[in-house]
């Protein structure tokens, strides 16, 4: 969609608009909890927070159905490939939050055995700060990551 | 206490030593006799495994230690047991026909110090990569930190 | 098996079947594993061959950042990779399915390896290490004043509880004593965090089982404990709350009423959880007679915690070694007889009320007066005294550039966790950091004992005894 | 009895989902509204401000050194003399924390003497890059007004009513662990917020009998004597008068309430008022 | 009337069927979803449209844009077929429902039903029986563990619990003396002191068994080991992706409304309800919504047994089918076909 | 033209494809699903002459029950091996090609043959009363017997099958190995 001139873009706009939206309402979420944080994402599932009002609480086992993989917790080197594999098992469009600073960036474990930083496996979206973040604060990453699918286009 | 006296008297070669915080015996135990003393010590009465690590004394000889805790609930009672392991050969003899619980305790400080455990049925990596090099927890390997981040610190440039 | 190297390595160039590990008596059974370990790693059986190489026990390095994955994913056709050649056939009557290391029910990222015939298990290996994050040595780097950020993240489901074994092992290193409010707090919290734990392994219980709405219901009223978590110590969790000589604030005001209202929330949570659990036919059958331990093996297999008194082993650290003036309040120690899913199920729910019953004794008994030890040397002075007194302010600076140091020795603190016994062991060389410090965490050895409750049962009593173990693979792994 | 509760067994778990139709959810709707969150939250750092316009922070990286995740790097410069920019010697003219790394420990909080580092209530830091998430000096610094910078004004998510608000763990954590000083104003005021109250109601202080700190021998290194005038009147140590409100006319929770500044007027009389140069 | 004129008719219906079963589930998924939240104090999803209403179209619009990813192992062609096998049963059986009462255009009478079988009891038993047949491929094509461990479970599962159905109905068919869905509903037309419908539900084992197995059979919770999360992953659909993996998911919850449609249907009444005396405008109405409030209401007992029962273990299900559904619906065919004998012969004696 | 016609030629070329299937694919899955394609088939061609009891019960029995069993058998005996192209009988295919001239042969003459159509005015209406009537009327006696026979055989078969190969058999069937829930299953259906 290179070229989006006339009256045909104003459709394809409309479409994408559409399109982004569905995905941004109904963004399934691949179950990779991995440490504190994950325990921290539970939470934002459960009543007081309840992720289901982004229509998220489909928490998919098979990588093959999520959307979204939220990398909750410290990710070791031994994990990595594994990291790494689900992200390949995820079909596009797939995008990832790094949730909590050991997903970020390693956190305060600067030593031998974390990746520091998810990044250097698999491309991160969204970066949530916080150890673990809060409920409200995994959230407002969530609502980040919506607003920059919506200001995109479809890619596939 | 009984429990630790009638080990003492067993085992001559091993000295004993009394910890009041919390009040227990540590026993210092020589690398020979470790099996015969740890199966003294199960059939005394300390017949809970509780906890098994390595440390790393760098410049002391042996350089290893393996730090055994066995625990008693008939009589409320707590055992340490420590064994020199030197660095030249670090060779210790498993206990898990013993204490099927000393089994992974064994792999990891096989895993994080390279003392390795003689008659262990699967001595492999546990917590580390099977294709890791080196044993982080000794005190000659590098934490391994990256610098951190920012914007306008000298290393970020 | 040999004669797909490539299965191995996923690598043309250089095949090679040689497992790149040292010292390993069973090298050959390890790659045996390693060429099933695809089929099952996840979700899938497709795995591009580049990444089997590293997924295998895991990897020390990532490819380099150029380097492609070979696979290549077309819209709506098949996936090829054709120099993978399908495996033969399995002629024995045993398939390997590789559960985790991420699985929705393992907890995390425990992987285990099993041997099916059917749905039943042959024979289990736990994998770990999939979350070695190495806090051990980062432990070596941090002053005692700032070690409690450190263990506060091993067990994340009782924060608490590491902190505590921590500071009660740094205290004992140092020889001080933590007055009663202080010690009181530490009580108060430890308990809460207990019962919040343990609301945590019944969400997982019931929805491992399949219940989903009690994943719902624990962690909602796990929630308004952390809400006072929060209150009191600015985080929900990894609090850095207990520290070495106390605890690093008073509780808030209005904790009374908290407390109360936890209380109540709380046992009417737990009311509502018998019964939706404990008359329920599906329940009961999914977890009587399942996963069992005899008490035996628990001793040998160094299993302490509400699965060993779930065995009947009479035994709790806050009887036998009472820390922190915990021996002051009353309270029960439940046993079960079996040893079974359902016992740890009815020993864990009884713990929750017997902790709230403590909770509810200190609020009742709360000590006034200082809740942190007052040497210098541990604490930071009052804020008020930095500006008074010059002493006060290079004890503020000595305190937070350097830490505290400890006299030369070793001590092995053990508290009670709501998973077992949970010790810390610490070397000190006579400096402000730890020369060694280990934790013995209760899920090492429950990890370590899950072959042992789960060898010929079906599938789905896995799910079942993992929750029942409730294993914090960050207790595992460290 | 027994056996009419066994063939109910299987069904009581129905009534327990749908006693649950009955309650009220407790969902926070959290893009419109917000968790009240409480005190001592720890949220994104801020740098603070004398009420005159000064910069806390003196360069003393007292912060830096006790970061357990060494996520924050100060570097203090001599300040200026004709234009000082803060009240003593130095000041931090490079600041900044990789808020990835950071744990939020609120250890540099408890560590800086100047109070210039405090944690406020914000929460939503989420990034889209890392180095985003790496705040400089001039994002910390909060406006002359006291209030917060944050990066992304026209997010609209922003709250204003959180921005103010913060300290709260620096307060609590003041006594040091002493009950005789809990309650005790003992920091400078900040940018029109004025002297920060202690946190409430600090039960010790308003409830220990214990009158004469100086008599126990539990600070034997110290040698410190307490204050001897109290310098705030609501909250005595001597723990005889309660404080002037009564404990339970203000939710604690609700941080709105008591982020009013109490004492703004003593302000220039304060002895503690370091802020002049 | 020519062939080609039923034909059309029958095409047309075909298409009717088909969209009120998109739109059944459309309704139904978010239904679902708020109902288990309501049930656990939690709101649902509220961001997609007023109340989340939009929430289902926002999921099938996603999935549909979505890549279908093909993994490397799969038996091509049956791993394509399976979510096609999957869905056509489903619509299938909804085609022989009566939905609301018959209505007269021109001279014709318009059943509100896809198609009125004499035989359509039979007809929705083979049609479930074919059901599984998508779980069984979607699983044995997709090569991998997981998959083909749910397969096996759907297949017994199925096997056993399609037994149980088919016997469940039986007093039912004894009781009508038809097997037609349409002549099932009339035979519960009237009342019972004014208020209460004749309904078959005074056949209640049968109604239970029904449900149960009904339960079963649409891989629900309790008995979800098909696809049990916490234990294999996804089932039979773990390496379905995209709109194959929508087709799975359209199919489970069309099949949930059938079996409460079926149950309406044979146990309450199917449209029957009462009409308040409404004019004729809303009357004509009135039976639609009386069969989709009884339906629901079915739904309801799916989601509210969703929300508070644990999943049973294979063994357990098997056992439950065989050793209890199975001779209680034997004897329960024998008692009902001594007192059906009772009402039509007399008593021996008399 | 009219649509039974097309109805018919779809549903024939689906049931010779499907027999060819089975016949022809290597991998017995395939071969019980082009199985599964020829009864459907036949069930629609049923349903195309008034049969629909028979349609109902080919589907029901022959494609719901019977067909799903040997599914279940086969991937349970290991899916993945084929089918061994060994031939076992001697002259196998010689056989085979006399086999299939005798059938064309048969096909030719039956449709040579004037087939006699009764057409007694007796609808299709009912046909489940008239089956009923046959089975519990008329042939009660050995209806009955036929069923004794075929769980005796049932029975006896899976006795066989226990004695040979006891494990597989027992996990396979109902993963419970203390019932004989096999033999259950043969008197549930």
């Amino acid at each position: 969609m290179a070229h989006r001139s006339g009256p045909s873009g104003f459709l394809l706009t409309t479409y994408d608009t559409a399109v982004n939206w569905t995905r941004t309402r109904s963004m399934w979420t691949a179950t990779f909890g991995l440490a504190c944080c994950a325990i921290e994402m539970m939470a934002t599932g459960a009543a007081h927070n309840d992720l289901a009002r982004f229509g998220m609480e489909v928490f998919r086992a098979s990588p093959r159905q999520a959307d979204l993989m939220i990398v909750a917790g410290r990710v070791s080197q031994k994990m990595a490939p594994v990291l790494r594999q689900v992200y390949d098992q995820m079909s596009e469009p797939k995008w990832v939050i790094s949730m909590g600073a050991c997903a970020s960036t390693g956190g305060m474990f600067n030593n031998y055995a974390l990746v520091q930083g998810v990044d250097e496996v698999v491309p991160v979206d969204v970066y949530v700060p916080g150890c673990p973040p809060g409920p409200q604060s995994l959230m407002h990453g969530i609502l980040t990551l919506q607003d920059k699918v919506m200001s995109g286009e479809i890619t596939r | 206490m009984s429990i630790y006296s009638s080990l003492a008297d067993a085992f001559p070669s091993v000295e004993f030593e009394k910890v009041l915080d919390p009040p227990q015996d540590v026993a210092h135990v020589p690398a020979a006799d470790y099996p015969e003393f740890v199966a003294a010590a199960k059939t005394a009465g300390f017949d809970v495994f509780a906890d098994l690590c390595g440390v790393d004394y760098l410049r002391r000889d042996p350089r290893f230690e393996v730090v055994l805790n066995l625990l008693s609930y008939s009589e409320s009672a707590r055992l340490r047991i420590r064994v020199g392991v030197p660095a030249a050969d670090p060779k210790l003899a498993s206990i898990t026909d013993l204490f099927p619980g000393a089994n992974f305790y064994e792999r990891e400080a096989f895993d994080l110090f390279g003392v390795v455990f003689e008659g262990h049925p699967d001595l492999t990596r546990i917590v580390l990569p099977d294709d890791w090099e080196g044993h982080p927890l000794r005190k000659d390997y590098a934490v391994g930190s990256v610098p951190v981040r920012f914007k306008e610190s000298p290393k970020a440039q | 098996m040999s004669d797909t190297p490539n299965v191995v390595t996923g690598d043309l160039e250089a095949p090679t079947t040689e497992a790149p590990q040292e010292l390993s008596e069973s090298t050959s059974e390890v790659a045996e594993n390693r060429r099933e370990v695809h089929d099952m790693w996840v979700a899938g059986s497709e795995e591009p061959g580049w990444m089997r190489s590293y997924t295998d026990e895991g990897a020390q390095e990532m490819l380099d950042a150029g380097d492609e994955p070979v696979q290549e994913i077309y819209r709506g056709t098949v996936v090829t990779d054709d120099f993978i050649e399908d495996e033969p056939a399995d002629d024995d009557e045993l398939q390997i399915l590789n559960m985790g290391p991420q699985h929705p029910s393992t907890h995390g990222v425990l992987r285990l390896h099993l041997e099916l015939d059917g749905e039943t298990i042959r024979r289990v290996k736990p994998i770990i290490g999939y979350l070695h994050t190495g806090m051990e040595k980062t432990a070596e780097t941090l002053t005692y004043m700032q070690g409690s950020t450190n263990v506060t993240r091993m067990d994340y489901l009782s924060p608490m509880h590491m902190e505590l074994a921590f500071s009660l092992a740094v205290e004992s290193l140092l020889g001080v004593e933590i007055p009663e409010r202080g010690q009181a707090i530490r009580i108060l919290l430890t308990e809460l965090n207990r019962v919040s734990s343990h609301l945590v392994w019944a969400a997982t219980q019931g929805t491992d089982l399949g219940a989903v709405s009690m994943l719902i219901y624990g962690l909602r009223d796990r929630e308004y404990i952390l809400q006072f978590f929060e209150k009191t110590t600015g985080l929900r969790m990894n609090h850095n709350f207990i520290r070495p000589g106390g605890v690093a604030a008073d509780l808030p005001d209005g904790w009374e009423e908290d407390i109360e209202q936890i209380i109540g929330k709380v046992e009417q949570g737990v009311s509502e959880y018998e019964e939706l659990f404990n008359g329920n036919p599906i329940f009961r059958d999914r977890t009587i007679g399942v996963g069992v331990i005899t008490p035996e093996e628990c001793k040998a297999l160094g299993v302490s915690g509400p699965i060993a008194r779930g065995s009947g082993i009479n035994w709790d650290l806050r009887k036998a070694f009472p820390y922190s003036g915990i021996e002051k309040y009353d309270f029960e120690v439940p046993t079960g007889k079996h040893g079974d899913v359902w016992d740890r199920y009815i020993v864990r729910i009884e713990e929750i009320k017997q902790s709230l019953g403590i909770v509810r004794q200190v609020l009742e008994t709360m000590p006034a007066g200082d809740y942190r030890t007052e040497d210098r040397k541990v604490t930071p002075p009052p804020r008020k005294r930095i500006d008074e007194s010059m002493e006060a302010l290079i004890h503020h600076f000595k305190l937070f550039t350097s830490g505290f140091k400890a006299p030369a020795g070793e001590t092995y603190r053990a508290v009670e966790s709501p998973r077992g016994e949970l010790g810390m062991y610490i070397v000190s060389d006579g400096r402000e950091r730890p020369w060694r410090m280990h934790a013995r965490t209760p899920s090492f050895n429950h990890v370590q004992a899950l072959p042992t409750m789960m060898t010929d049962s079906l599938v789905a009593d896995i799910v079942a005894t993992i929750a029942s173990c409730d294993p914090v693979l960050g207790d595992v792994d460290r | 009895m027994g056996w009419f509760a066994d063939m109910l067994g299987p069904f009581r778990g129905f009534a327990v989902t749908l006693r649950q139709m009955t309650r009220p959810r407790l969902t926070t709707s959290y893009p419109k509204e917000k968790r009240v969150k409480p005190q001592r939250f720890h949220g994104r750092h801020v740098l603070n401000r004398y009420p005159d316009g000064m910069e806390k922070c003196i360069g003393c990286e007292l912060c830096a050194g006790v970061c357990p995740a060494r996520c924050i790097y100060v570097r203090g410069a001599d300040n200026p003399p004709d234009n000082p920019v803060s009240p003593g010697e130095r000041y931090g003219f490079i600041y900044e924390i990789n808020m990835l790394r950071c744990i939020f420990c609120a250890m540099c909080v408890e560590a800086c003497p100047t109070e210039a580092i405090t944690m406020t209530h914000l929460f939503e830091m989420s990034t889209t890059t890392r180095d985003d998430a790496i705040y400089t000096r001039d994002e910390l610094l909060v406006e002359m007004d006291g209030t917060p910078r944050h990066p992304d004004p026209p997010n609209r998510l922003f709250d204003f009513d959180e921005l103010k608000l913060g300290s709260g763990w620096m307060r609590a954590t003041a006594p040091g662990g002493r009950a005789a000083f809990e309650g005790v104003v003992a920091w400078t005021p900040s940018a029109t917020q004025g002297e920060l109250p202690a946190e409430r109601g600090q039960s010790a202080a308003s409830g220990a009998e214990d009158p004469d700190p100086d008599s126990r021998s539990s600070s034997p290194q110290g040698g410190e004597e307490l204050p001897t005038d109290p310098p705030d009147r609501s909250s005595s140590p001597d723990g005889e008068e309660l404080p002037t409100d009564p404990p339970g006319s203000v939710d604690p929770d609700s941080t709105r309430s008591s982020s009013t500044p109490q004492g703004g007027e003593e302000l220039p009389s304060d002895p503690k008022d370091r802020h002049e140069p | 009337m020519s062939g080609w004129e039923l034909f059309f008719e029958a095409a047309i219906k075909a298409v009717a069927v088909f969209a009120l079963v998109l739109v059944t589930v459309i309704i139904l998924v978010w239904f679902e979803r708020k109902v288990v939240a309501d049930m656990q104090n939690r709101l649902g999803p509220m961001r997609a449209g007023p109340w989340g209403i939009l929430q289902t179209i926002a999921d099938g619009v996603k999935l549909i844009f979505k890549e279908p990813v093909v993994p490397r192992k799969v038996e091509y062609a049956l791993y394509m077929v399976a979510p096609i096998a999957a869905l056509v049963p489903a619509i299938l059986i909804f085609m022989v429902i009566p939905i609301g009462e018959p209505f007269t255009l021109g001279d014709r009478v318009i059943n509100l039903a896809g198609a009125d079988l004499n035989i359509g009891l039979l007809y929705i038993l083979a049609m479930s029986s074919v059901a599984v047949y998508a779980v069984v491929l979607a699983g044995w094509a997709s090569g991998s563990k997981y998959p083909l461990l749910g397969s096996v479970r759907a297949s017994a599962q199925m096997i056993s619990y399609e037994a149980a159905m088919g016997l469940a109905l039986v007093p039912v068919v004894m009781f009508t003396g038809t097997t037609s869905m349409s002549k099932i509903v009339d035979a519960q037309a009237g009342d019972f002191l004014g208020f209460l419908g004749v309904w078959n539900i005074i056949l209640i084992p049968s109604f239970i068994i029904f449900f149960i197995s009904g339960v079963a059979e649409t891989n629900r919770a309790p008995f979800d080991l098909v696809e049990a999360e916490n234990e294999i992953v996804g089932g039979y659909h773990t390496e379905y992706s995209g709109f194959r993996f929508a087709l799975f998911f359209l199919a489970e919850y069309a099949n949930i409304f059938n079996i409460s449609a079926i149950t309406v249907t044979l146990f309450l009444g199917g449209w029957h309800g009462p009409n308040f005396g409404a004019p004729d405008w809303i009357a004509w109405a009135l039976p639609i919504f009386w069969f989709m409030a009884k339906s629901f209401m079915l739904v309801f007992v799916f989601v509210w047994i969703r929300a508070s029962l644990p999943r049973m273990r294979y063994d357990q299900l098997m056992a439950f089918g065989w050793k209890k559904l199975i001779p209680v619906s034997l004897l329960w065919i024998v008692l009902s076909s001594v007192a059906i004998a009772v009402r039509r012969l007399g008593l021996p004696w008399t | 033209m009219n649509p039974e016609l097309v109805v018919f030629i779809v549903f024939a070329a689906a049931a010779l494809a499907g027999a060819v299937t089975l016949v022809a694919a290597r991998n017995p899955v395939y071969s019980a699903m082009g199985l599964l394609l020829t009864m459907v088939s036949m069930a629609v061609f049923y349903v195309l002459n008034d049969a629909h009891f028979v349609a109902v019960v080919q589907v029901l029995i022959y494609a719901g029950a019977v067909m799903t069993l040997f599914l279940f058998v086969i991937m349970l005996i290991g899916v993945d091996k084929e089918e061994s192209r060994e031939e076992k009988i001697p002259y196998q295919r010689p056989i085979v090609a006399v086999l299939a001239g005798g059938l064309i042969m048969l096909v030719f003459l039956a449709g040579r043959t004037a087939w006699v159509v009764f057409d007694n005015g007796v609808t299709p209406v009912g046909t489940i009363e008239n089956i009923a009537d046959e089975l519990f009327g008329t042939w009660m006696l050995p209806f009955q017997a036929t069923i004794l026979l075929l769980t005796i055989a049932a029975v006896g078969s899976l006795a066989l099958a226990l004695y040979q190969g006891g494990a597989r058999v027992e996990s396979a069937l109902a993963g419970e190995p203390e019932d004989e829930p096999a033999a259950e299953s043969g008197g549930g259906e």
